[in-house]
């Protein structure tokens, strides 16, 4: 089974242009997620992550291309598997670490855990455990964003199973009907938990959806970051600009399970092995390489960087203390 | 002190809170130009324009989601729900989102959000649009929830629950909209939570929430007829729940009988009877007495919808059953 | 402002073609129903109906010409507007006023109201309340239709305003997912209570809905009941034959309110106007009249009997007794 | 008697139900092939094949909405929701379709269907994933709810349900899935509702649900080794709540102390000892005492769920100052 390239997308004109040093970052950053995420996984096994977990590696082009096109005071709004867009956000890896050990130096004090990183003051407005719950509170941060009138923007992402869910019908349609300054980013990747797109939709070209609502919609490459750049960077001027929403289709795959206790065996060989052939790392390293603006060794070096920096970020965030039981819960709550 | 309706004195608060902060907007189905069904919100479209008064699309969980996400950007946005009986289709935005993101972000997002839903029964409007939907929420951490139940309560408590920097659940009721009260018009801001006696008494204390306040007070005069002095109590607030003054004034009165719209099982009585049986145990001559709905969907026939809302003379017979 | 129709309709090769006594029922049933709401409303006025009712004068093309496409063992769930489909399906119209009145001898006992007359024994499985409600329980009774084998179908009306909803997009999902032989019935008459369509919806034409689903639709002049008939003969000879789903507009409006505590000043008098020019029956009793199935005394008398046979009806329920409140209702909520 | 796990028990009565009759079918997420995130449906696609084990897209308002269209047209539907706290999507479809339809339609209409819901805390899943929803239903009229505590009852209770001809309410819990114990195999089929007294004791009545049910048996251990000898009762049902066998229990203890997993403000807790004081007041030597989840959502960190959750030791501190 060949894995999903996206149809060649249409011009963009508005989009500026990458430079080298944007190139090498974007590069950079999709170490550092899969890093993050390599970290995050061995930690389980470790123990020190608890519950669940839901990784993103392999949907790294996702977070690191659109991550590059929001302003400071853009609104982000995730999932459960949102790991890729705080790290790009550049959410602190020590508290993201932290949260996930379940410390008090957690970036919501320990107290969310792995499926609802949040961190408010980089606009990362929070992450939604159930499927499409997040949508609907994206459309508010786009009516906040379009009445601000400073040309902010909301970023919503969601997965495929999503689409299925009322909460993602309604946040489109009104996100529409009032031509909000939102970008549906939806990460396709084959499935929700165990079941294939399939099942469970229509089709497999989820861009569909947005006929619906006569939406403008992209569909894109998503384990090719510049792609997902060149998409987001458009869909984001429009909006700005007072264009309205887009819904943004990344055709992407995720590495591993579902979530950490799921070993994927309902995929078929043939399609991972042909994902994986898609890394897409390794097909922007060997693009940049071809670039003459990297070389193997210099990409084993920011690999090599990165990883340790995950690592040690991981560490210090282990030996940090457990949150006090006796801490003031209604404070929490209650403003 | 102005004589105005409970509807008027809605729509009072909403349009001073307005003129008073530019951040606060509302969001409803059919609010816009016509006002709104129940005609709360006359002529703030006129007054604030589409950008603060949105009419929305039918649904509830998009446009009550996006009540959070306007609340942790630094709007307070107002919700009105139609009929309380469609907090239903929402449920999950209000449980999972709204009522968990402060706390689920360490204490670092507020939530400043009001959601207004206008329910109760005694309009012949059929199951799926008579109820109250009080106890829906009641047993959600992180909600605050409150029950106008006079034209002053509905003014002053929505523009507390406006100026809270929590979400505020208000319950209105719709059989409530067209009675007058007296309403102190610009008056200081009320606590917006905790009990409030309305009538003192010492042989027996009754609260009540919504509707059933106006009921017990009637009942309360049927019982003077018969000596029986009733001290009436607005619950006002479910949650948090008070219940302090309460059982102070079963300290007095020794009983204590509760009134709700709504069925026995898992209405708020419980926890009142429950509440005041621990703090007040010693005082209490009777077992607290609950009147309540019975135990089915309201009906639509008349006789048979007056015969399952609690009555004046059924909450005095209750009453009386224990002095 | 000019009635919107629709754009003329596929061929409809395997639907049956009407004979002359269909047509002459088409128009009998239209006026029945025109007749059994003025009923209402009078009966209103008067104090009989309590609460409220949400009367359908003017969409009687739709009741009429899909409901003399169903079969005895097909299954109709609608909405509080749905008095129309109930006396197309012929529900005893003196058990309906009943119900309405609050009866003992209503259709519900008077339990249910002018909201939820249901008759499962005539396939009328239900009137929803909850916008939207409706369909994902019509989707259930299309999975019986389908798991029975026996070419049953299930259809489902609703609002323009109910395409807005999450219930409507995981409805239309599901049904189209698993095939199944639902028909989509939507009754387009411009309003959702207060607010016209263009306020709530990205556009006017909801046939468009379909298309985020793949699903096979159609649009019909909702006042045209041979259109009617056509469109719905033909997705529901799909349906049987295992085709899936299909969603048909009906472009309409309503004469009144929304419910009859509504003047409906918010509606352009040009538009009602335009309507109005246009109400099926009207325009039905002049092709019957040009096809020489009809004369103008003919009509009258249709119109005349009807009238009669609804005020008895009317009548009739109006002198039964109330429901007696020590009945049992634990009977009524628990089989 | 055999001894399996609460997650064989599950599908071991999915499976005879199954078998006993073609008109019973299972949707949900997941539970097709891959047999459910639980594993609670496992080799059921294969036995009874797609048509009968339905794997859904994600829309819980679809597929519970239809599980009453396939109830009102002939079949016995079930449908799974993953987690408890998901039942807040579908919310509307329960309780104003569902809990009313029998109802609306003037007893005309059957409606025998399940919703089975797994929920509740104790695995670090978080505010959204560790509820377990009990409360949220209680005050719905129409629906029965119960929430078994064991593999036998699971396996029975869940036999009841199918067997029923109205809408059923199962509560499961997640940490009890694999949870050992004796199951009655092709035993006769206990009431669907109704308490049990799990453990005789003279000195104090305790009343849990679910997985609380094994922290006060080990409670009452700890009281036993003090000589407080605690009579513990699983509740089962919450709706309908038969409170007679409890208040027994307190004419003969005199002490009560309910004990769940839920906010004590609208739990069912509330309810039992209103329903207990009314109908055993006099044998009250002590106010009915409630341990229950703090009022806040359900913390991801260790230390804060572990200390969140009803330890026996809380439990049997709680009883001990009363008795
Ligand atoms: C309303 C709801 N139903 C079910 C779930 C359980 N669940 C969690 S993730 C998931 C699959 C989501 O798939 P998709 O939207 O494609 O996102 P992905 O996990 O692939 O990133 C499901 C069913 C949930 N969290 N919320
Ligand atoms: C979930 C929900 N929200 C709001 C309402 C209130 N309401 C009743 S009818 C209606 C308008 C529905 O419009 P449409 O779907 O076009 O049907 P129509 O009344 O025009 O036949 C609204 C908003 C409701 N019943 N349910
Ligand atoms: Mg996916
Ligand atoms: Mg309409």
């Amino acid at each position: 089974m060949k894995a999903k390239t996206a149809k060649p997308q249409r011009a963009t004109a508005k989009v500026r242009p990458l430079t080298d040093k944007d190139r090498l970052d974007l590069f950079r950053m999709m170490v550092r997620i899969r890093e993050f995420e390599e970290e995050v996984q061995r930690s389980y096994l470790e123990g020190l992550v608890h519950g669940t977990t839901h990784l993103c590696q392999g949907q790294e082009a996702v977070s690191a291309g659109t991550g590059i096109v929001f302003r400071e005071d853009d609104y982000i709004g995730y999932t459960y598997r949102g790991h890729g867009i705080c790290i790009a956000r550049g959410m602190d890896a020590e508290a993201a670490f932290a949260e996930l050990f379940g410390r008090e130096t957690g970036v919501c004090g320990g107290v969310g855990g792995s499926m609802h990183l949040t961190d408010i003051d980089k606009g990362l407005i929070g992450a939604f455990g159930i499927v499409g719950g997040g949508l609907p509170v994206s459309v508010g941060a786009g009516v906040t964003a379009q009445l601000n009138g400073r040309g902010q923007i909301s970023a919503t992402f969601f997965g495929d199973g999503a689409t299925n869910i009322g909460a993602f019908h309604e946040a489109m349609n009104i996100a529409q009907v009032w031509k909000l300054p939102v970008l549906f980013i939806c990460e396709n990747n084959l499935y929700g938990e165990f079941t294939r797109i399939n099942h469970t939709t229509p089709y497999e070209d989820l861009i569909k959806r947005a006929k619906g609502y006569e939406m403008a919609a992209v569909q894109v490459d998503g384990n090719d970051v510049e792609a997902v750049y060149a998409a987001t960077a458009e869909a984001a001027g429009r909006a700005r600009a007072g264009g309205g929403p887009t819904f943004i289709e990344c055709m992407t795959y995720r590495h591993r399970g579902h979530s950490r206790t799921d070993p994927a065996k309902y995929r078929d060989p043939k399609e991972v092995e042909a994902w994986l052939a898609r890394d897409p790392i390794k097909l922007y390293e060997a693009a940049l390489i071809k670039r003459k603006l990297l070389t193997k060794q210099k990409a084993e070096a920011i690999i090599a960087e990165e990883r340790a920096a995950m690592r040690a970020a991981s560490e210090r965030a282990a030996a940090a203390p457990w949150p006090d039981a006796g801490i003031d819960f209604q404070a929490l709550t209650f403003a | 002190m102005q004589e105005i309706t409970y509807r008027e004195a809605i729509l009072a608060a909403l349009q001073e809170e307005m003129r008073r902060d530019d951040k606060i907007l509302i969001m409803g189905e059919d609010i816009g130009p016509s006002g709104g069904p129940f005609k709360t919100c006359q002529g703030l479209y006129e007054e604030f324009g589409p950008a603060r008064v949105r009419d929305t699309p039918i649904a509830e969980t998009g446009f009550v989601g996006a009540a959070l996400g306007l609340a942790i950007t630094g709007y307070r946005p107002i919700a009105e729900i139609m009929f309380a009986d469609f907090l239903g289709v929402c449920f999950d935005q209000i449980v999972n989102s709204i009522a968990k993101h402060r706390f689920m972000s360490g204490g670092k997002v507020k939530a400043p959000l009001v959601i207004r839903a206008i329910g109760g029964a005694g309009l012949r409007f059929g199951a799926q649009h008579s109820q109250t939907g009080e106890s829906w929420l009641l047993s959600v951490p992180g909600l605050t929830i409150v029950c106008p139940s006079s034209p002053n309560e509905a003014y002053g408590m929505l523009r507390a629950a406006i100026r809270a920097d929590n979400p505020v659940i208000v319950f209105e009721h719709k059989a409530l909209l067209s009675t007058k009260g007296p309403v102190d018009i610009g008056g200081p801001i009320p606590p917006l939570t905790g009990p409030r006696v309305l009538r003192p008494g010492s042989d027996a204390t009754v609260v009540a929430s919504l509707a059933m306040v106006g009921r017990a007070l009637e009942a309360a005069e049927l019982l003077a007829k018969d000596g029986i002095e009733a001290e009436v109590i607005d619950i006002r607030s479910l949650r948090p729940m008070d219940t302090g003054p309460i059982a102070e004034s079963v300290r007095k009165t020794n009983i204590l009988v509760t009134v709700e719209e709504q069925a026995q099982i898992g209405g708020w009585g419980g926890e009142v009877a429950a509440q005041v049986t621990e703090s007040a145990f010693d005082y209490l001559d009777a077992p607290p007495a609950r009147v309540t709905l019975p135990d089915y969907p309201v009906p639509y026939s008349p006789p048979l919808e007056d015969a399952a809302i609690p009555s004046p003379e059924r909450i005095a017979a209750t009453v009386k059953s224990l002095v």
